[in-house]
């Protein structure tokens, strides 16, 4: 336990932490700093190419094994069946109505692969083994979760089906989603060209990660800051418990399964970390065009400036304390 | 210089939607857009800023459309289709353009 | 589909300056607006591009802003307190838009 | 408010080609215009969209340009003198100014 | 000849490569992928001032002989020519009109340096030789095409002189277009700084520098893709054909040049490669004042759709092994 | 002396200078090479943060002294004063009017944290020793400048007053500037976490600093040959002057205080470095509020096309000269 709260606290004082921190604090006292938007997308899809391309080249180097088609098939479980629970949670503890219900749902049953790659680098600071297979876990979780959370707003609200006819073309834009497709793609490339293609793209990929990193937290601190500053009001007490006990409802789904399935320590933690995680790139905008009438006001400032910062901050060390226990 | 009088519609929507938006348009026999990306703004939704968005979602764009007058009944018709659950607003004003070839 | 006759105001204003006017017309009974950015351009003060300026000082956005007639003379008032003193050029014209709750 | 009677010309024209037309806006009596950046479209010549460029060809902006009516044929005239061979449309509207010192 | 093949199997499994499929295939799988314009162009300023800053150290440390100023007028020459081959192939072939075929040929006399610096990049992996002043005739052989390509739409077509009065500042803004003064200017940076630059720059432009390339081309890939769907039933087979011989052509002339000459392997390879590659920076832009009438769709599509991956996955090797036949 | 000059001209031939000339010839060519404005917004963001980091992580290595205390309080008395001396001087000596000169003295009394950035790099380059607090210094010295340019012109102007309400979001807006937020809070991170925080970002923050340096003075360079060319008659000979006497006034009396408190070497040219500097990043935009009728196109041309480039040229060499003899 005490070394729990060591380890808990070493991580409150990263750089990684403290630059979201920084820009957090810099958002609420309303200073004007802000990273331009198409170099904060280059950032993102650079972390995309990064993690996706080692896990690549991971599995190049350390091979397969069964236990990732286990893994896949649990993670796409949980990204399909969380929603139904959120969706419960919240009707029952909150004052929201169902669309928006539905929407926030959805985003708690995909991930965060920014949450994923913070948990990575964790492990490693504590070094902790994991398998790089498991970016491709993250990637099966993004979107079923999505399917879900329409699905809970049409059995509820019959509006809203008259959007479905669009339907077919939003799964498509769905899986070939900007991020999901440089994920994917540099995931095969780094298993392709193995060793020897990580050896070129290390200087630029692996190096420099950790700072990029930083520096792509500052800016999510300071757009989670600005949304909690403007949703002042429409957020209210119980919604923003949930964003913080729902992760921790999550985490104890995923732990039982990793302890059932056997899996080691590193690889249980960011099972649980992907479980725990809530949405911010792919579902918004899936939600504006498949459910319009739920509030991104809501939904974006719950996963973004409530969630992320509860799991960067205390989940990530917690879980991974909790998987090293169980297993 | 000769001028033929036209009708502009400028359509203010999210970045998400406006895929579909266009694909309409290019379904009717508009011949002609022009999108614009917008940097931030206000609407009954709250404020929001371009540096400030993680995803494309929420993010506006307006959507510039000059078409002849015998035409816009039709379109606008096509456009409250899609826009009509979105976030957004339509405004149409009057214009003179000094080629008609496009319109 | 039928139209509503509306103002829209068009407000071509230096980046830094803009916070200060959209948090007048936040003030007032203004419903929206939207911000678009500039690329450059040329006024009595010479000319100026987006990729050569190293500050934000000098840099235009344009605020869109679409409001009910009888709201014009009001909004226009407080507009002008505000840009003023400032480079800037305040344009209104008529439009009218398919759905009229946002104005 | 007082409001003074101006003519806005807005120009959608190639980013390449739009140095050689404000230098033509520099020589007549205009004075001053901004320009729009466009983040993509559709024409005759097919769509485009601005993250789809390796060239700076292709790209389209705005120009805007507020006047006084009594110059509006001279400058049309040598708008058109550019405009005629490339692709681009020019469109005219009335507005109103608060501030008649800068057309 | 096995050896090729070898050879080619290799490079088409480099992450280069590979990355340019991965966004030619998100491009036509209509993913909506994109890497923002203005990081994009901050890349490809990146690579320009990388290659030219890098091949001005080399000549700083291995010094300048008398074949430079042969390969320079060699690739000069090649550029004001190849043109007016590729026009009159045009006109025999396909049924572009003229002042397509115009346009088209001053592409092919024109140089891609992202072509180039695959190339460069292809002979150190295959540990070849070459010279560091190679970049200065990439440089020279940009501008002359473009001059053919007017003057051939203007003895075909007399209306085309409206444009004539404004052909002064055009060949200005050719010449200082902001490419080639980064390439030039940073070549000279190289050569006057030298080793001692060099190593202050490195760890900017040597380290990361095939990263930087690889995202650059799944870029490139992404572009690729929207142009080939966009133009669809624009591009005829016989021009889609023409973008695959062409560069055999402009390649066989250079590969003569290059043995007369009495190049090594590596030096030949290059300029081989820069006749066989074909514009789709400078030359579009200059169209498009020039000769407005000349249509986008299809001279950018033919050259980076069709010529430059021919380019990237089956010239560079070919060129390589013919070169060190020849030579 | 002749120690002096053979510094002056390596300074003069170092990468930093000659891309930063580089930029400034292509501007003045009226070529259209470009920098995209979100992406140098990034580099100057970059150049905060790591400057600001490398800062913070050297106090927690080599810890605070006493010193650092009085050279803050130099630093903001010579920030509050130089403007006084610098209006005096512009009223004698140039023709510019009231609200023109007190805008120009706030961005001679304020700094320029690039002109800093280059200082330290010269130093290094030197192996002349420092302290890593000095860039507290700089963060300290950038606002109350414009404060007493805001005074100056109140005093000799009546119709300014109008903007008077406006002035405590003003206040607030200067200390809670985007680049002095970055720096500030870069500076505590690095501190915070210390060497092994260094660790982390160096691959990122320490390696590649040198080289993005030079690709923003490119961008600087590009700026500063636009702003003088289009600002050609609005500025006179005594203003252009000024901007090259001025920072040997300001430098002179850093130096008498440098030497008056016993500074070793490398602090010594900092803050003379700081106190001859001139801003253009926030003091422009702070002027543009506070005192909308003072023509940008004076005090930025000033500041960054002429000032700018002498002191990195010459006044950087000058200054470490004039230290390492004074103390
Ligand atoms: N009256 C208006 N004038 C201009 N833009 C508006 C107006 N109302 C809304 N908008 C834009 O449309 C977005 C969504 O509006 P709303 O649905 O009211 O939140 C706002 O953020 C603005 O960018
Ligand atoms: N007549 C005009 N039409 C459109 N934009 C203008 C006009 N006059 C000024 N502007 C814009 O306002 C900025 C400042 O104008 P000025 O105060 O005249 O220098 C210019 O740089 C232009 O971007
Ligand atoms: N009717 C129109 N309304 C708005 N923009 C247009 C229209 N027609 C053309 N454009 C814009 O002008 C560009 C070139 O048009 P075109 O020459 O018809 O291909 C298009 O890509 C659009 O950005
Ligand atoms: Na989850
Ligand atoms: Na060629
Ligand atoms: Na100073």
């Amino acid at each position: 336990m005490e070394n729990v709260i060591g380890v808990l606290a070493a991580n409150l004082l990263s750089p990684m932490v403290l630059f979201f921190v920084l820009g957090l604090a810099a958002a609420l006292a309303r200073s004007d700093l802000n990273i331009p938007e198409p170099f904060a997308k280059a950032l993102s899809l650079y972390l995309m190419l990064a993690i996706g391309f080692k896990g690549g080249a991971e599995v190049a180097r350390a091979g397969l094994d069964a236990e990732l088609l286990m893994l896949i098939a649990a993670g796409i479980a949980f990204s399909f069946a969380i929603p139904v629970l959120a969706f419960a949670l919240l009707r029952l503890t909150s004052p929201l109505p169902k669309v928006d219900a539905a929407a926030v749902a959805a985003h708690y049953g995909s991930i965060s692969i920014v949450t994923f790659i913070a948990a990575n680098e964790f492990l490693r600071s504590q070094a902790i083994l994991f398998d790089g297979y498991l970016v491709a876990v993250a990637a099966a979780m993004e979107a079923p979760a999505i399917l879900t959370g329409i699905w809970l707003a049409r059995r509820h609200d019959a509006g809203s089906d008259r959007g479905a006819r669009n339907n077919g073309s939003l799964f498509q834009e769905i899986l070939l989603n900007g991020s999901i497709v440089v994920l994917v793609g540099a995931f095969f490339i780094g298993w392709i060209t193995g060793e020897e293609g990580l050896l070129t793209m290390a200087p630029f990929i692996v190096d420099p990660f950790k700072g990029v990193l930083a520096l792509f937290l500052l800016d999510m601190g300071l757009i989670a800051g600005r949304g909690l500053r403007g949703s002042r009001g429409a957020l209210g007490l119980q919604t923003i418990l949930f964003g913080m006990y729902m992760p921790l409802i999550s985490a104890t789904i995923a732990l039982a399964a990793a302890a059932a399935m056997g899996l080691e320590a590193g690889n249980a933690a960011l099972l649980v970390t992907l479980a725990a995680s809530a949405s911010y790139i792919a579902v918004p905008a899936a939600m504006r065009i498949a459910l319009p009438e739920a509030r991104p006001a809501i939904y974006a400032t719950m996963s973004l400036g409530v969630t992320f910062p509860f799991n960067l901050a205390i989940g990530i060390p917690l879980y991974t304390a909790a998987a090293e226990m169980v297993t | 210089m000769e001028l033929h009088p036209k009708k502009r519609i400028e359509i203010i929507i999210e970045r998400v939607v406006a895929r579909r938006l266009t694909d309409v348009l290019d379904r009717t026999g508009v011949l002609g857009y022009t999108v614009f990306p917008a940097q931030g703004g206000r609407g009954q939704d709250g404020v929001w800023d371009r540096n400030g968005l993680v995803s494309a979602a929420g993010h506006m764009v307006a959507i510039v459309c000059i078409i002849d007058a015998s035409r816009l009944d039709e379109t606008l018709g096509q456009i409250y289709e899609v826009v009509e659950r979105q976030i957004g607003i339509v405004a149409v004003s009057d214009v003179e353009v000094i080629r008609s070839e496009h319109f």
